[in-house]
């Protein structure tokens, strides 16, 4: 086991000289329809389980990204929105500070990483978020014996006990940059999709790294539609969206 | 997580070299049995690591620096424990990402 | 009469080496080493176990070393409520944790409610013990062992729960902070990591705190076991560190419990604001106040004295100690236990009104609902307050044994569900509208709930059997160092300073 | 590929297990005999390019396989109608090749039900009943011409007793029919809405049905926002606040088959306002002084009070369908769902016309106006395919089903479809089926349908198969999709064309090919001529490896060519197609419309055996694991039902149980119910969830396209005891609560 | 070194004690260390045997041990809390990897902790307890009774005592050997 004094001496991870990638995603309500095609891709790239009739029935259905329908106005003008809710990659995220064991953590390239084999259950980061949108597994997750061939292996299969949250696909960020690495060029803007930005068939996601100045995701970020989710909360989610339309467009 | 050349590579050579020696013979009823041959994993990582050969060979680190002096062993054994300090050691020494994502997806 | 005939009287205390100066306040101690003088009418002197100390160390040590058979058969139950409890929560752990209702958005459930009724019950012995010890309020003599022995219990109780709540008991090791070949820490940032040192250290506080004060009836203890043959002399004659009460040990003894109170003083407060800003410390709207540090202890104390009160009530009656325990300090505790009671409404409705007048939408929108939905939480609640407020200002009522058990029992269950009301309607109600939801608890953690309750009362009646329950030494002092002063018509009773 | 082996191990099976295996279990890596023809690439895995099958869109995916299993299904970024992206249905496609329910040997009804049967004797069964048949035998499919319907047709096309039929979506014949009403040859009238500015759905549930959901979301978003200066602006009129609606910017309750006339009201203001501001159109004059006469008794003024709406909402409709051109009109299932469904359709095609006039050069508009250059290769690659498009739809239905009762057929083929299911009751499709002497369903999973067939053949997932595919929704752009096995079989399933090609040819019939794969290298080769952008320098083979490589032929080069002038004789016959007949309506007496629709995740009912699309919410209800009616509240509290009670629906057909989700976005007098849920034979998680819409539904049909009005009934809604938990996502209050997020 | 002798007189009252006090101490020429008086409950200082300077310099030195395990405690909890900090190097909620005010709660807890180790070991080197080697003592002592112990290096002295102490009304004398 190491002594104290090596440990002292460890060269730290020197975040400043790494951090040239801040990766961040932007949803435009404009063109979300709602179809929940993303939910499904999510679920198939990153081994989320379902959970079955009477679980969802109390509220514990796992899906990362999740559609809200929000309903205003009453008929006949009912106007319907839809807001697509993943976990916001807080720069300033209060479910970090309150992990007891680090098993989630901000790491140098903005992602609100959660590290599924550090997690001890409990369960405080859930209650700290604001959006509501990390999930804890209640049960083992099961796949049964044919269906597990489909599960992802760059993905591990969280055990029972284990708060899991989208990840923004770190896996295929990190495939991403290591294509990059191999070829030895830099990574280009929309190299890198996450499953749900990849398959929305709109187009309302995007993703990119917010420091580099000529990629879709700055552009839109300063384009004066970008809001982010409880502003007033300090949260500085790296996750924004562009406000819809105004609807009153006809009369 | 490795994975292990199929039976028709072997095949190729030991065809005609060392055709007779024991298990090369096992591997050649297992290709013409078409039986696929079920290799017992010495060195294996708990579901939880996600391992990429690639980058370590990217940075030319030596097969022995982890699977211990395999030329001189006719039958693998596992001399290092692949524990979490174990890696960690060696990530920190050599400025390599100590970042969790890196190997905790 | 004039003061000297006090003087007179002290003096022929015939204290050797009369030059002291303090002769005058050393009252005359005549009446508890001689049985037939009848002293004056005094508190002390009317129950006829203080005529000699060996009665009166028979008296209080009959409760440790005479089992009735009733005793048995209540262990007996307690041991199967446990038992369940034990179950409940061993398949819990093998299942997962969803056998528990919480979902969601309220990822903490009946079972935290819980871990922090229990860490407010564990305030009970410090104030009653180290408050009292300190202003010297001499009626708290006889009950200090059975509060701090109750400070200790319910730490111990309260320890459990974020073992039970936690999702992967198997690697909650992961928040001790030793040095591992993984090179990771735990998180010291966190309100949890606070949480842990706070209850472990409190813990061991109090068992010291319990321990030093238990040291001179030990040794109390031990003689009589040796005397009879008992077979609680082998670990008695351990834990006695072999006292002999020579005065050098009871010197260095008092100075020592003085130091234990003091920290013990610093230490209670700290822990259950710790606890409170496991939930101050979120932004979730509701929780997010600077309130609940304060709240939160003085709601502990509240909930800590009624529970001294209901013990001392239940001790008096099982083990009929009420010549130890009297009328005279369960009235003295009903007193302190009603200053509290005025706090605590004070701070629920300061908590209250800046809620209600400032109607914050997401803050005011979990009050309404809570409103809404516990109508009835809310009045066992207020009945904890106003009711007790009211009834303890009779001292008829005070001195009355089943009014103030009942009452107290009132204010337990009170304060239990105002924090249950603290933990789940605000989860429920969070900042997402989308993800509202209710939650009710289910058969587990009921189950599991009751038999930490058992699991107390089982401690509680272990350690009766196992030790000293009244604090033999500082009765004895008590006794001592009092005597009573003629003023005028009337005999006063006096304490020599300590 | 090289010897098709049935190493059920072949694949190397260290895939990720699960987390947290405490005991340093020491796991086994098995390694294949053969690699796959390029390798198997453990760590990234290799990405196919196939056409997704969930439904006849013909959607081109990519398919990621590590270690010979199939992981993630993406769209194909070059594929003209996915266009990268793919559906919820498809995504969860790569799931049911692994599951646990899959038939795996062929089953031949005995005594005593099913009793499984050897691949050969299969083989043996069928082709002694195709010499017996004599070519009296039908062969019913899913709506899709691919390669299975052009083998069928090649072999048993010439005889006289043989029929080729589609069970394509309800309402999707319509379209085609409408479209062919007015031209020469039957084709879906095909709206651009990616370059229009100002769009009217009437009904069109694009965004969650219809024939490609992916396709046209991509194209409401480069409506909405592909433009940096425009925002693209919709209007929905129909009776339902779909998720398709949701987004439009004006939602527009109009009664149940009053569509085509909204239509002809906007088109009556929209050629007032040409001729009144003279606007220089090829259009000659006196065309234009027709049509605003024939249209004279549609003002708005005149039909506002049927369409239950101001009438300057009709004018505000019209007015922007000038000013904003290019502007589009997009028809869909509210319109074909009717009796008068092909008069509307014309009433839409009419607006389409005249916005593609006004807006002449900007839009790719109007598909039959402007015959593209190669317009006969497509109709060829169609025909080639052995299907033509009267094959689709619910009239050649109805034929089938007489001719089943009369016993004209001895044996039948259903492939891929479960007609016993998701027909209307009034069709009586099963009792039909029972008359014919022996029917072999093709299938991946046991339905209803194969439940009542005599001979099931578990064919390959549409990930292990050979396949062409001639999406017959197609954008402008001759498409010939390709799909090819990305992984091995995984259960011992042999593909269903083979099949009948090997039984044809025992019994001596004259097969285009031995195997499918063949099949599909003929066709490549047939049409390689034609093909333009493909490279010549490659020799057939290598083709067809690059073909695969892409995911089939498209040819983009024919998109951007300008679009020719209308001839003047289509111009003359709106004359007399521009009416508004009356809807009728089965079971007139009922109080309530009953508006069955398809959700964006069970589609027809083939999503419900599959857990993830069970357990995605539905995107208006949030609704999961559930089947569900929508009731405006103000009719629930007439009814005095809250969420959750059970209400009765009835028609003369049937009637069904369902618990009640008042919905704001759906007028008073209409009932939605979704379509896919109350399967009887379907696998453990579809079985008796919910009921069935279609057993309400009649036989009413179109009376020009013979289409299913299956929109045109009214049914009795009543309060039954008993309530069900609504496993819903969103909070009953919260949903009301979204000013949190100040969208 | 040379073997002791002890006598331990038991007295009913305070009086009597504290008369017997002073006569053994001039008779022998006792030292400090040497008397010590039993008793089963705390008599204030010198109450019963006149050894205010004996206590003195404990008293004055009891208070160190508590005081010094504080200053270890808060170096501890700095280390703990704020050093793990530094060391995991990770930022988390926006916060740096060294933070102030959570190392001060944590620092706070662990010099309470260390302050009451410290109390309990003042209480156990200085009343020298853990020692249960059986001395000379008297369970009567603990109903009530008062002793007198002295220690004497003769045999003849410890009977000198023994009289001293009787005539003093002491009504049962225990004479032992090495066992103060």
């Amino acid at each position: 086991m190491r002594t104290l004094k090596e440990s002292i001496k460890v060269k730290s991870f020197n975040y400043k000289k790494h951090n040239d990638y801040s990766w961040s995603m932007i949803i435009d309500l404009d063109r979300c329809n709602g179809c929940g095609a993303c939910v499904i891709g999510c679920q198939a790239e990153n081994n989320v389980a379902t959970v079955g009739e009477e679980e969802v029935g109390k509220k514990r259905n796992m899906h990362w990204l999740r559609i809200e329908r929000y309903i205003e106005g009453e008929y006949p003008h009912v106007k319907v929105r839809f807001l697509p809710m993943m976990c916001q990659h807080c720069a300033q995220a209060p479910c970090e500070s309150v992990c007891p064991v680090y098993a989630t953590y901000h790491n140098p390239e903005g992602l609100n990483v959660q590290v599924y084999n550090r997690c001890i259950g409990t369960r405080f980061c859930g209650n700290n978020c604001p959006y509501s949108v990390r999930y804890f597994n209640w049960f083992d997750s099961s796949f049964p014996e044919p269906v597990n061939n489909q599960l992802n292996p760059d993905v591990s299969v969280r055990e029972r006990g284990v708060m899991e949250k989208c990840s923004l696909c770190m896996q295929r960020i990190r495939r991403g940059k290591d294509t990059a690495k191999d070829e030895g060029r830099e990574v280009q803007d929309g190299d890198i999709q996450p499953a749900c930005a990849q398959t929305c068939p709109t187009g309302a996601i995007t993703f990119g790294n917010i420091n580099d100045h000529e990629s879709k995701v700055y552009k839109m970020a300063h384009s004066g539609r970008a809001i982010s989710l409880f502003e007033e909360k300090g949260t500085h989610p790296a996750v924004k969206y562009l406000k819809g339309g105004t609807n009153d467009v006809i009369g | 997580m490795a994975s292990i050349p199929s039976a028709d590579r072997c095949v190729y050579c030991h065809d005609y070299i060392k055709a007779d020696a024991p298990e090369i013979v096992k591997v050649m009823d297992h290709y013409n049995g078409d039986k696929p041959i079920e290799w017992v994993k010495v060195f294996d990582l708990p579901d939880h690591v996600w391992f990429n050969h690639k980058r370590h060979i990217a940075k030319d680190v030596p097969c022995q620096k982890c699977h211990g002096p395999v030329e001189t062993m006719d039958v693998v054994s596992r001399t290092n424990e692949f524990s979490m300090g174990f890696c960690l050691a060696c990530h920190q020494e050599n400025e390599a990402p100590t970042d969790c994502w890196t190997c905790h997806t | 009469m004039s003061l000297d005939d006090n003087v007179k009287r002290s003096a022929d205390a015939g204290v050797a080496g009369g030059h002291h100066g303090d002769v005058m306040a050393l009252p005359e101690i005549e009446s508890f080493r001689d049985p037939e003088t009848k002293a004056a009418k005094a508190h002390y002197d009317d129950a006829d176990i203080y005529r000699d100390e060996k009665g009166f160390n028979e008296h209080t040590l009959r409760p440790m070393f005479f089992t009735t058979k009733s005793y048995f058969i209540f262990t007996l139950a307690l041991g199967l409520v446990m038992a369940q409890g034990l179950g409940f929560f061993v398949y819990q752990t093998f299942v997962g944790l969803g056998m528990a209702g919480i979902h969601e958005p309220v990822y903490w459930g009946a079972y935290i409610a819980t871990f922090v009724f229990w860490v407010g019950m564990s305030h009970s012995g410090t104030i009653v013990s180290s408050i009292l010890r300190l202003t010297q309020a001499n009626w708290r003599r006889p009950i200090l062992r059975a509060a701090e022995a109750m400070t200790a219990f319910s730490l111990m109780v309260a320890g459990l729960f974020p073992l039970i709540h936690v999702g992967r008991l198997w690697r909650a090791y992961y928040m001790v902070p030793l040095p591992s070949q993984r090179m990771l820490w735990p998180n010291f940032k966190s309100p949890l990591m606070w949480d842990f040192c706070a209850i472990n250290i409190y813990l061991t506080g109090s068992m010291t705190f319990l321990y030093i004060g238990l040291l001179p009836d030990l040794a109390v203890a031990r003689d009589k076991a040796i005397a009879m043959g008992n077979w609680r002399r082998h670990y008695l004659k351990v834990l006695a560190l072999g006292w002999r009460g020579s005065h050098r040990e009871w010197s260095v003894y008092n100075k020592c419990s003085l130091f234990l109170a003091v920290i013990i003083l610093l230490i209670a407060p700290s822990v259950h604001t710790i606890v409170s800003w496991d939930f101050a410390m979120t932004m979730t709207p509701g929780w997010h106040t600077t309130i609940f540090g304060p709240y939160f202890v003085v709601g502990a104390i509240y909930s800590g004295i009624a529970a001294v009160i209901t013990l001392m009530i239940t001790l008096r009656i099982l083990f009929n100690l009420d010549d130890v325990i009297r009328k005279f300090h369960i009235d003295a505790l009903g007193k302190l236990l009603l200053v509290i009671a005025i706090i605590w409404t004070y701070f629920y409705f300061c908590e209250f009104i800046t809620n209600w007048y400032s109607h914050k939408p997401e803050e005011w929108e979990v009050m309404a609902w809570q409103g809404h939905r516990f109508p009835y939480h809310l009045m066992v609640m207020l009945g904890g307050s106003c009711l007790t407020i009211f009834c303890l200002s009779w001292r008829r009522f005070r001195s009355c044994m089943p009014c103030m058990f009942a009452l107290t029992l009132l204010v337990n269950c009170g304060m239990y569900i105002e924090r249950y009301l603290i933990v789940v309607p605000i989860l429920s109600r969070r900042d997402n509208p989308f993800m509202w939801t209710d939650y009710t608890p289910t058969i587990t953690e009921v189950g599991i709930i009751v038999a930490s309750f058992a699991y107390f009362i089982f401690l509680y009646a272990i350690f009766i059997k196992l030790f000293p329950i009244v604090t033999m030494a500082d009765v004895k002092e008590g006794v001592i160092v009092s005597g009573d002063v003629r003023l005028g018509r009337h005999a006063v009773r006096v304490q020599v300073k300590e | 590929m090289d010897r098709r082996s049935f190493l059920k191990l072949s694949g190397v099976a260290a895939s990720a297990s699960v987390v947290g295996a405490c005991s340093r279990t020491s796991q086994n890596v098995i390694s294949f005999v053969e690699a796959p023809n390029d390798g198997a690439n453990p760590v990234d895995g290799d990405w196919f390019a196939t056409t997704c099958r969930e439904c006849n869109a013909g959607c081109g995916v990519i398919v990621r396989t590590v270690n010979g299993r199939a992981k993630k299904i993406e769209g194909n970024a070059i594929h003209p109608i996915s266009r990268g992206k793919a559906c919820a249905r498809s995504q969860a496609a790569v799931q049911t090749v692994y599951h646990p329910e899959r038939l795996t040997t062929p089953m031949l009804k005995g005594a005593g039900g099913f009793e499984s049967i050897g691949w050969d004797k299969a083989v043996d069964v069928i082709s002694q009943r195709f010499t017996e048949a004599e070519g009296k035998l039908f062969y019913l499919n899913n709506g899709a011409n691919d390669a299975s319907s052009g083998i069928v047709n090649e072999i048993f096309g010439k005889m006289d007793g043989f029929l080729n039929v589609g069970n394509s979506e309800p309402g999707f014949e319509s379209l085609v029919a409408g479209g062919a009403a007015l031209a020469d040859s039957p084709r879906l009238p095909f709206p651009d809405l990616d370059h229009a500015q100002f769009a009217i759905l009437f009904g069109a549930d694009i965004f969650e049905s219809g024939p490609s959901p992916v396709f046209w979301g991509g194209s409401f978003g480069e409506c909405r926002r592909g433009r940096a200066s425009v925002r693209g602006r919709l209007v929905y009129a129909g009776s339902r606040l779909s998720s398709t609606a949701a987004v439009c910017d004006l939602w527009l309750p109009v009664p149940p088959g009053k569509l085509g006339l909204l239509a002809l009201s906007v088109a009556q203001v929209v050629v007032d306002i040409i001729i009144s501001r003279k606007l220089a159109l090829t259009i000659p004059r006196n065309a234009l002084g027709r049509w605003s006469e024939v249209l004279k008794d549609y003002d708005p003024e005149k039909v506002a009070a049927q369409l239950e709406m101001p009438a300057e909402y009709i004018h505000k409709l019209a007015i922007p369908f000038v000013d904003e051109s290019p502007s589009v009109a997009i028809a869909g299932a509210d319109v074909t769902g009717h009796v008068n469904g092909v008069a509307a359709l014309d009433a839409v095609e009419f607006l389409n016309m005249l916005s593609y006039e006004i807006g002449r050069e900007k839009l790719r508009i109007h598909e039959r106006l402007t015959p593209e250059p190669n317009e006969g290769l497509k109709r060829r690659i169609t025909q080639a395919l052995g299907v033509d498009h009267e094959a689709q739809g619910y009239k050649r239905m109805v034929e089938l089903v007489d001719g089943m009762e009369q016993g004209k057929y001895s044996m039948g083929i259903i492939s891929h479809t479960n007609p016993v299911f998701d027909t209307p009751a009034g069709l009586k499709f099963k009792d039909a089926m029972s008359k014919v002497g022996f029917t072999v369903a093709v299938a991946n999973f046991m339905d209803e349908t194969a439940a009542e067939a005599t001979l099931v053949l578990p064919d390959h997932h549409w990930l292990e198969g050979w396949s062409v595919q001639n999406p017959n929704f197609v954008p402008g752009v001759p498409v010939l999709n390709l799909q090819q096995p990305v992984i091995r079989p995984f259960v011992d399933t042999r593909s269903g064309s083979d099949i009948i090609l090997a039984a044809a040819a025992a019994a001596k019939l004259k097969t285009p090919a031995a195997s499918t794969e063949e099949f599909v290298q003929g066709k490549v080769k047939q049409f390689r001529a034609e093909m333009l952008g493909a490279p010549a320098y490659l020799g057939d083979e290598e083709f067809f490896r690059h073909l695969l490589r892409n995911g089939g032929w498209w040819s983009s080069e024919i998109e951007n060519e300008p679009t020719p002038t209308p001839p003047d004789s289509v111009l003359w016959e709106y004359r007399d197609k521009l009416k508004a007949p009356e809807p009728e309506f089965d079971g007139a007496e009922n109080p309530f419309y009953l508006h069955p629709f398809q959700t964006v995740h069970m589609g027809r009912g083939q999503g419900a055996n599959n857990g993830w699309l069970q357990e995605a919410p539905d995107p208006i209800t949030t609704l999961m694991w559930q089947f569900w009616v929508e009731m405006n509240p103000a009719t629930a509290a007439k009814l005095g039902v809250v969420e959750g009670d059970m209400v009765k629906i009835s028609s003369a057909h049937g009637s069904i149980t369902a618990p009640v989700f008042p919905y704001k976005g759906i007028r008073p007098d209409v009932v939605a119910v979704p379509i896919g849920y109350g399967h009887t034979n379907y696998g453990k998680l579809a079985t008796g969830r919910g009921e069935n819409v279609m057993t309400l539904l009649g036989a009413k049909q179109d009376t020009d396209s013979g289409a299913h009005a299956w929109r045109a009934q009214k049914v009795k809604v009543e309060k039954a005891q008993g309530r069900m938990k609504m496993l819903r996502n969103a909070h009953p209050e919260g949903e009301y609560k979204g000013e949190v997020f100040q969208l | 070194m040379s073997d002791h002798y002890t006598v331990l007189g038991l007295y009913r009252k305070v009086e009597t004690i504290t008369k017997a006090g002073d006569p053994i101490r001039e008779a022998f020429g006792v030292k400090d260390g040497d008397i010590e008086v039993l008793s089963s409950a705390a008599y204030p200082d010198g109450a019963l045997l006149d050894d205010k300077e004996l206590l003195h310099q404990v008293e004055s030195r009891q208070f160190l041990f508590p005081f010094l395990m504080g200053f270890v405690g808060f170096g501890a909890g700095v280390i703990l809390a704020g050093g793990t900090g530094y060391i995991m190097n990770l930022i988390v909620g926006g916060k740096s990897p060294f933070t102030y005010a959570p190392t001060g709660v944590i620092t706070y807890e662990f010099t309470l902790l260390f302050g009451v180790i410290g109390s309990v070991l003042s209480l156990l080197y200085y009343a020298g307890l853990p020692n249960w080697t059986d001395r000379a003592y008297d369970p009567e002592v603990a109903d009530g009774a008062l002793g007198l112990l002295v220690k004497v290096y003769s045999k003849e002295d410890q009977e000198k005592a023994a009289k001293i102490m009787e005539d003093y009304g002491a009504y049962k004398i225990k004479k032992g050997v090495n066992d103060f």
